[in-house]
């Protein structure tokens, strides 16, 4: 069990530094938030059910930890993508079918 | 040991994400930043729970889990509200 | 040693008073030198080697000071009270100036 | 008899329900403010523990002569003040109310860090007060100083909790040999400092022109008479019995609360605005209290702070008035209006002559006690006091001889040279004005009547045993 | 030139400040090297503060939470009062302002319906931490910040959630009103405002320490309501 | 009538004034006369008390009271007489006067605070008292045409008063009393120490008395002053500051305590310093009547140097020149009160005090007219009236102890004032009648009483100054000096004798070939002021050739008219507003940093300071 | 009235998750959530029947299964992307459509996109979500929805409605 807990542990720190490092290399604010996103969020379910497995006794509350993160998660960066985009951040695209919606009465 | 280089692993991923908070370049990249930070050091607070064999720190966790999103969403909005 | 730093922290916050002439910038003084005071008062508490003040085994009392803590607790949210207020401030002098430089300001002393 | 923790209590469970019953929150503020008002002399000698945990482990209330005396005076000018500024309340009443907690409380709290809470509830209140005269850059001013003040009086008594392990001050006052003398230093000149914000005393006063100078019928008399007093009482309380100071530190404060006195004398000499002048006077009349506190003449120095406070109560409501009235309070514009307003113009020069100390009022008890107490310590401080009460007589004659007498230089003094102004509303201050004058007056003949208590309070300041033992029980 | 001034000034402000905590003739006590039983919290650790009490004099567990709630509730009562004032003031200040806050942009959808799931999440976790503040860390002040939080979170992301400000108010003062008529109901039982009236039951307990619990979930609600209404206040900028 | 209920009869008559006159201006003015003659009347049977306590109330820890003596007898006569005498122009000034209820109040309140003064056994009562006479006199004088005098006057005042309370307060300091006896006796034994207080102490005396540099206030104040106040100001509150001097100097036994220290011509330096203070004011003074144009002024400046005479008497302690001293302040208050009073009468008739829009009231105004012409010729010290006697016993005392100077300074006093008080006689009585004034009427009845009594009194003292001058030797006596020898009429000085009844013969016996020489040869024929056919030209503003303008013009060129010691005032006035101007943008200014600066400033200098100490 | 119980029985799971299955906390739960439940639930999307037994049981044991394998690709995706010296990619908005009707539903499907490789949901209107692709590949609503969404909008088709 205890192995077992620290190899979730493990793959967890490693996501983190994953999105980390995401956030660091990717080139504009939505590919950095899709690779924080997706490693942060893994990297929290992982770890979190890692430290679970060491301490039986927390998992219930832990796995509370897990959705709460789970949730507020992606939604906090599909909130700050969306924002990122009102702002008119520069973005390197070849396709964007979000104008029509979001900036269609900026466009004069 | 095991904690030390899980620690060490995780302080990689917060210490980039700084990174990008510093550099930005835009409000948008540090508010992203940040919030991957704030993700990371939420679990860094469960780590730290299990290092000291304190399942108080669980409680600390789900309020920085909660106020650091509050802080997402204020971020994001501000920035919508004063787009350019 | 860390308690050198949160002294620094507050003359870093002092600095800033003594330096800023933006409004927005001397309530983030302020609070930089709260936020030292702060940390410098939890430090006064810490003893080596002890644990956090909450009970979890009988006749366990090998703990830190806990009054400063209860203290710190009761002053931070003194502290956010006045930033609010302080942040309100700023607003309105912002509606009325137009600026919260204190140089453009108008003066308001009465003669 | 009460117990005096309702003095804080039932102002504070009337603001909570204030915000509820918004309608009722008038009735609620005048109300309570008359109980406390009464309440305040039914209040029995003794230490009142919080939730029963004794000193220095819980927090204590203490109530002995001198708080009996502040606490009167403080609750009674509390209630004039409102009788006087009820067109300026401006939505304020909750505020009010919670004033009203912060000063019963701040008078008699024994424990230093409750101080510093009660500090930042009427400092917090000040804030509020004061935003209603819409000089938002004066009072951010006063909030960064006040909030500076208050960092660096909570640094220092955490410095003393740091080495002595107590923020009881009866505690802390039995354990002050045992203090290093350089941690003594560094606590008390950041206590000093936090204190003095409030207490008006230079440098930590520049707030101030900005507040009182700017303030209507309500702001400038609570300013100027419930904040002055507590702030004056809380120095003596701390710094004359509990933070005795036996090194030459009290000469860095006294050098300072000298300057405050003459300096702000000066300025007041150099001013045209009434309450601008009002405001420098009240700076002046605070340093002065706050070196008789020093020097240890806390009789002399409560004698002034009553004498300031009643004349500074009526004087800061006429001004105050007038200003509301006219919009405009530059003394050559008002030349002769106390003609108009007989009454009050008698109340005012009453006050006046009071506050500058001459004889047949009652301020004239204080001065003299003033320099007996000045002269105990050494040839030079009463010159000081001396030099800056000339300049104070001479700026309140210049003024009270303009308000009186109608017409320009060089011209017979008539009524058709008058001052096209006239004040508002005034009946209330009038009769406050004619009440306090009389009392002024015949104080001033036979002051045995009032300085019965003063005395007494005096003496328990000066008691620092009978204090310890009311406080600890003989611990 | 004035920086020069400032940094100088500041550090013999810093010397001032060093010197006398840690010069030679000082005794204020090093980082760390405290001694606890030279200070009164000893007495707090050890729950040994009045010898005629019932013991465990205290029930709660968390001993920063029986020094703010019970020992100390004073403090604690005085704060929340400030932070009344503070969130009173912001009402009376944005009154000047006579206009509101609005967003030109309406949340997204993703947002909006996110926060119809995650505010109920975090509104109960904040009752049970101020429920809880007698037992773990945290306690009114962070629970009640965490209510604020849900509070302003739900105003950001729903155009049509109105601000009950009202509603909050009235909490505000419910909760307010009864910490002092708790307090003097202390007065009349015990003898001592804020007087501890009820069993102290086992430390650990959820339904232990007394009155405390009581009084931190009161101080939970009002802090959390003040908060909101501060932060409605200051979105809003209308007063009433 | 005890004393102590004479004080307190006063003050409560100034509280019945002030509601009377409220109810009725004219009644209100009438009871001053009965008040103030009431507290004259009562006070005469003092006259031979001495060491009678009477306790007023308990101040905290110190007691108020009165103790009897000859010399505060003295003083409270003249002063009560001349409030009393002043008091009967009261009722007819009550219209005239923007807020009379308050005049009538302190009027009486003012008379009152000279008595304290006068009766006080001890410091603090003597203090409480003279600071009810300043702050009551003071807010008469804006009542008047000045806002700025009343200021001037309480500055100059107050440095006084407060150098007194710091004097009496270092006093209790080292004895633990307030008690004057006590503590003359107490001195006696610290010489030095006394040095401090002595000068302090006198310093309200010479404020009170107008002694240069402190005489601004007097021309300020008593120029610019209600007219019925100002013979009061300056016949009577003036000689407050005598009495002050007298009790430095006399009372506390100035010259056994200082007879170690430095002598100058037979005085110790002390004293010598505070007549040279004396001489100067002589000279100031007359230099500065001579020019005024406006009567009152003028008469405010001789005050000035008629005080000078005062002081140099007191500060004497001797014999002669001591007892002239005394007795001067009785002749000035007399005299100076029946010039402002008769100028009085000329404003409530006239509605001016300018000389050169007035001449030739003698014709309308005969009594005030002679009350004038008594008064200088007093003033002048020209034999018979009483002026004489006072200033040839200064000149007497001055001359034997070889004070050449200050003799030299009393002798041109005495020649000045001829010039300065011929001036308004023969500008404002004699001359042409102005067109404007040809319908004027001597002033009422009650107005002329005051006149005449004034007028008796300096001819009766002319004649018989021995009568005072007994009494004044049992002062002198009393003090521990010798005093004054006396032969019936004949007064004795060291080097010299002079019979008052024979000099009065004498020139009672010129005055009557000069008036016969006079009536005899009217042969003059009387021109009208407007009658200027001669030259063929009309006159279109009658004022332009009064000869009144420019009356002394060769003087006024030879040394100006600028005010030095006025200017340093006002720049000594306006250094304390610049830096109160200064204090405010430094410490005040709109800038929080500037006051973070001083803040931490203060931190670093108790850094620094704490090292040092 | 749905609303309120459905918060309720939410709130007191919650609850009891945090404070573990104790008699005291239970009770006490129970009343802070039956309170919380009557003032908020209003402002709240928590609404459900007796049904969700069974949706949460589909939920856990087909969604979470799909959901967490798709994660570990995306994951590998990102690793990929992230470790690769020269970052491959072909970014664009993109929008894709749903069937589902529940805002819960949608919004679950709209988080499952974020977390699943290379997309990220941005906005959400009535039938379209709004996505931000690294790579997009295909032509064409239908080709987009397929790619991105696919399976879960299968299952959670059959969850939400
Ligand atoms: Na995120
Ligand atoms: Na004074």
């Amino acid at each position: 069990m205890n192995i077992l807990g620290y190899i979730f542990v493990f793959i967890g720190a490693l996501f983190y530094a994953l999105g980390g490092l995401g956030m660091f290399r990717m080139p504009d604010v939505f590919n950095r938030l899709q690779a924080g996103t997706k490693a942060t969020t893994l990297g929290t379910i992982a770890l979190l059910f890692g430290i679970g497995l060491l301490n039986p006794d927390w998992m219930i509350k832990i796995l509370l930890i897990i959705v709460f993160l789970t949730v507020t998660n992606p939604v906090g960066s599909s909130t700050l993508a969306r924002a990122a985009y009102i702002s008119n951040v520069k973005k390197d695209v070849e396709k964007d079918e979000l104008k029509s919606l979001l900036n269609g009465d900026d466009e004069k | 040991m095991t904690d030390i280089i899980v620690f060490a692993i995780i302080g990689f991923g917060a210490f980039f994400s700084i990174l990008r908070l510093i550099m930005g370049p835009t409000v948008a990249d540090r508010a992203a930043a940040l919030d991957t930070m704030n993700v990371i050091i939420t679990g860094l607070i469960v780590f730290l729970a299990h290092i000291f064999e304190n399942s108080l720190y669980l409680d600390i966790a789900i309020v920085y889990g909660a106020l650091s999103f509050l802080e997402t969403v204020v971020v994001s909005r501000y920035l919508e509200a004063n787009k350019k | 040693m860390s308690q050198y730093l949160y002294i620094i922290l507050m003359l870093v916050g002092i600095y800033g008073l003594l330096s800023q002439k933006n409004i927005v910038k001397m309530i983030i003084s302020l609070n930089i030198l709260e936020l030292g005071l702060n940390l410098f008062i939890i430090s006064t508490g810490y003893i080596s080697g002890s644990n956090a003040p909450i009970i979890i085994f009988e006749n366990d009392t090998n703990f830190v000071d806990p009054l400063p803590q209860a203290i710190v607790l009761t002053a931070i949210v003194i502290g956010f009270g006045v930033t609010a207020v302080a942040l309100m401030l700023a607003r309105n002098i912002y509606k009325k100036n137009g600026t919260l430089e204190i140089d453009e300001i108008r003066g308001e002393d009465n003669d | 008899m009460i117990n005096p923790i309702l003095l804080v209590a039932i102002p504070l469970l009337a603001a909570f329900l204030s915000i509820m019953v918004k309608k009722l929150s008038g009735v609620f503020l005048f109300g309570v403010s008359l109980f406390t008002a009464i309440g305040s002399f039914f209040i029995e000698n003794g230490s009142y523990v919080i939730g029963g945990w004794k000193p220095p482990f819980g927090i204590n209330l203490v109530v002995d002569d001198y708080s009996f005396l502040i606490l009167i005076i403080v609750n009674i000018l509390f209630f004039l003040t409102l009788l006087n500024g009820m067109w300026d309340l401006k939505k304020n009443e909750t505020v009010l109310l919670v004033t009203l907690a912060g000063v019963n409380g701040i008078v008699m709290t024994g424990d230093f860090f409750n101080l510093f809470v009660f500090m930042e509830i009427i400092a917090i209140s000040a804030y509020i007060l004061a935003s209603s005269t819409e000089k938002y850059y004066s009072v951010f001013k006063y909030l960064i100083l006040g909030t500076v003040g208050s960092s660096l009086y909570l640094f220092g008594i955490i410095i003393l909790y740091g080495t002595a392990g107590t923020l009881n001050m009866a505690d802390l006052a039995s354990k002050l040999p045992e203090i290093s003398n350089s941690v003594k230093v560094l606590a008390f000149t950041f206590i000093f400092s936090g204190l003095a914000v409030e207490a008006k005393i230079l440098p930590f006063n520049s707030w101030v022109r900005g507040i009182f100078g700017n303030s209507n019928t309500l702001t400038g008399p609570m300013f100027s008479t419930v904040y002055a007093t507590v702030s004056a009482a809380v120095v003596g309380r701390v710094f004359g019995q509990i933070l005795t100071i036996d090194t030459n530190l009290i000469y860095a404060f006294i050098t300072l609360t000298l300057m405050t006195f003459i300096f702000a004398e000066s300025a007041a000499m150099a001013s045209k605005n009434l309450r601008s002048i009002l405001t420098f006077s009240s700076i002046g009349q605070a340093g002065l209290i706050i070196t008789m506190f020093l020097l240890g003449g806390f009789y002399a120095a409560l004698i002034q702070l009553v004498n300031n406070a009643f004349a500074k109560m009526v004087m800061f409501s006429i001004a105050t008035k007038t200003y509301s009235s006219n919009e405009d309070d530059d003394i050559d514009n008002l030349a002769g209006i106390f003609r108009k307003h007989y009454m009050m113009g008698l109340g005012f020069t009453i006050s006046a002559l009071s506050l500058i100390g001459l004889p047949l009022f009652f301020g004239f008890y204080g001065k003299i006690n003033i320099l007996q107490t000045a002269f105990a310590t050494n040839m030079w401080i009463p010159a000081f006091i001396l030099i800056g009460s000339i300049i104070e007589g001479i700026y309140y004659i210049r003024l009270l001889v303009k308000l009186w007498n109608p017409g320009k230089e060089g011209d017979e003094s008539s009524e058709e040279a008058g001052t096209s102004y006239t004040i508002l509303n005034g009946f209330t201050v009038s009769i406050i004005a004619l009440v306090v004058g009389a009392v002024f007056v015949v104080a001033g003949i036979t002051p045995e009547f009032l300085v019965e208590n003063i005395e007494k309070a005096a003496n328990s300041l000066g008691d620092i045993n009978t204090y310890l033992s009311s406080v600890m029980g003989g611990i | 030139m004035k920086r020069i001034i400032a940094i100088l000034l500041t550090v013999a402000v810093g010397i001032f400040i060093f010197t006398g905590l840690y010069g030679e003739d000082s005794d204020f006590k090093a980082f760390g090297e405290k001694n606890i039983s030279d200070t009164v919290a000893n007495s707090y650790v050890d729950k040994n503060v009045d010898a005629d009490r019932e013991s465990p004099e205290s029930g709660s567990a968390n001993v920063v939470t029986s020094i703010v709630v019970n020992y100390r509730s004073l403090d604690t009562l005085g704060e929340v009062t400030v932070l009344f004032v503070s969130a009173l003031g912001v009402a009376l200040l944005g009154g000047f302002l006579k206009e509101k806050v609005t967003f030109s942009v309406k949340p997204g959808f993703i947002l909006k319906n996110g926060m119809k799931i995650i505010s109920g999440i975090i509104l109960i976790t904040g009752i049970y931490i101020f429920i809880h503040g007698h037992l773990s860390p945290g306690g009114g002040f962070p629970g009640g910040a965490m209510i604020g939080s849900s509070f302003l979170l739900m105003y950001l992301s729903d155009e049509e959630f109105k601000t009950k400000i009202t509603a909050f108010k009235i909490m505000e003062g419910t909760a307010g009103s009864l910490i002092l008529i708790i307090g003097l109901a202390g007065l009349s039982i015990g003898g001592y405002f804020l007087y501890n009236f009820l069993p102290n039951g086992n430390v650990g307990d959820l339904i232990s320490a007394g009155i405390v619990p009581i009084l931190y979930v009161l101080v939970g609600l009002k802090v959390g309501s003040e908060i909101s209404n501060l932060l409605g206040n200051f979105l809003n900028g209308e007063v009433e | 009538m005890a004393l102590n209920n004479i004080i307190i009869q006063g003050l409560l008559s100034s509280l019945i004034v002030f509601f009377l006159t409220k109810f009725n201006k004219k009644v209100g003015g009438f009871f001053t006369i009965i008040f103030s003659g009431y507290l004259f009347f009562s006070l005469l049977s003092y006259q031979n008390s001495a060491g009678e306590i009477f306790d007023l109330v308990k101040f905290g820890e110190f007691d108020i009271s009165f103790i009897t003596s000859n010399y505060a007898w003295f003083f409270s006569m003249i002063l009560s007489l001349t409030y009393f005498l002043v008091s009967f122009f009261n009722p007819y000034w009550m219209k005239k006067l923007i807020n009379p209820a308050a005049y009538n109040l302190l009027f009486m309140l003012s008379m009152v605070g000279t008595l304290g003064v006068f009766y006080a056994k001890d410091f603090l009562t003597m203090f409480i008292f003279f600071e009810i006479v300043v702050w009551a006199s003071l807010f008469i004088i804006p009542m008047g045409k000045s806002r700025k005098s009343p200021i001037i006057y309480y500055t100059i005042s107050s440095i006084g008063s407060f150098s007194m309370l710091y004097a009496i307060f270092y006093l209790y300091n080292s004895f633990n009393t307030f008690d004057i006896e006590t503590i003359s006796s107490a001195v006696i034994s610290n010489p030095n120490e006394y040095i401090f207080v002595f000068f302090l102490m006198i310093m309200a005396g010479l404020t009170k008395l107008g002694i240069f540099p402190f005489h601004t206030w007097l021309p300020a104040a008593h120029g610019s002053a209600p007219h019925t106040f100002s013979p009061v100001l300056s016949g009577g509150l003036v000689k407050v500051g005598g009495f002050i001097a007298l009790i430095v100097t006399a009372v506390i036994p100035s010259f056994n305590i200082f007879s170690d220290h430095l002598q100058i011509m037979g005085v110790p330096f002390e004293n010598y310093l505070i007549m040279v203070l004396g001489g100067i004011s002589i000279v100031v003074g007359t230099l500065m009547a001579i020019k005024q144009d406006d009567a009152k002024k003028l008469i405010a400046y001789s005050t000035v140097s008629n005080s000078g005479y005062i002081l140099i008497g007191i500060a004497m302690v001797d014999q002669v020149g001591f007892a002239g001293g005394l007795m001067h302040i009785f002749n000035h208050a007399m005299a100076s009160g029946a010039m402002f009073l008769s100028f009085a009468g000329i404003a409530y008739r006239t509605g001016t005090t300018k000389m050169s829009e007035l001449g030739g009231l003698i014709k309308r105004m005969p009594l005030s007219f002679a009350a004038y012409l008594i008064a200088i010729i007093s003033l002048a010290g020209i034999p018979p009236m009483s002026g004489f006697a006072s200033k040839w016993l200064i000149f007497q005392g001055l001359s034997s102890n070889g004070m050449m100077f200050l003799a030299f300074a009393a002798f041109f006093g005495s020649v000045g004032s001829f010039m300065y008080v011929f001036r308004p006689l023969s500008a404002a009585f004699l001359g042409q009648l102005s067109p404007k004034h040809k319908d004027i009427k001597e002033v009422p009845f009650l107005m002329q009483i005051p006149l005449i009594v004034m007028s008796f009194l300096t001819i009766f003292f002319g004649i018989f100054p021995g009568v005072m001058l007994k009494y004044i030797g049992k002062i002198q006596e009393t003090l521990g000096i010798d005093g004054i020898r006396l032969d019936g009429t004949k007064i004795f000085a060291s080097t010299g004798m002079w019979d008052s009844l024979v000099v009065t013969l004498v020139f009672g016996l010129g005055f009557v070939v000069a008036a016969v020489l006079f009536f005899m040869s009217q042969k003059a024929k009387k021109v009208d002021q407007m009658d200027t056919y001669t030259s063929a030209e009309f006159i279109h503003d009658p004022d332009m050739y009064h000869y009144g303008k420019n009356y002394y013009a060769s003087f006024e060129n030879s040394y100006g008219n600028k005010k030095r010691v006025e200017i340093l005032f006002d720049a000594i006035a306006m250094r304390v507003h610049e830096f109160g101007s200064m204090v405010k943008s430094w410490f005040f200014g709109k800038s929080i940093s500037v006051s973070i600066f001083w803040i931490t400033l203060f931190f670093a200098l108790v850094y620094f300071w704490g090292d040092i100490v | 009235m749905k609303k309120f119980l459905s918060s309720f029985v939410t709130f007191w799971v919650i609850w009891t998750a945090l404070s573990g299955f104790e008699t005291q906390e239970m009770i006490v739960g129970a009343i802070a959530s039956l309170v919380l439940a009557f003032v908020v639930s209003q402002y709240l999307n928590f609404s459900f029947n007796l049904s969700i037994i069974y949706r949460v049981f589909v939920f856990i044991f087909v969604y979470i299964p799909v959901f967490l394998y798709k994660m570990l690709l995306s994951n590998l995706d990102v690793a990929r992307r992230v470790l690769s010296p020269k970052i491959p990619l072909n970014p664009g908005f993109v929008k894709i459509k749903t069937d589902i009707k529940s805002k819960t539903g949608k919004l679950t499907l709209a988080n499952s996109i974020t977390l699943t490789p290379g997309t990220m949901s941005v906005d959400v209107d009535d039938q379209y979500i709004y996505v931000h692709w690294i790579d997009v590949k295909g032509e064409g609503i239908e080709d987009y929805s397929k790619e991105v969404s696919g399976s879960f909008e299968k299952i959670l088709g059959g969850i939400f409605k």
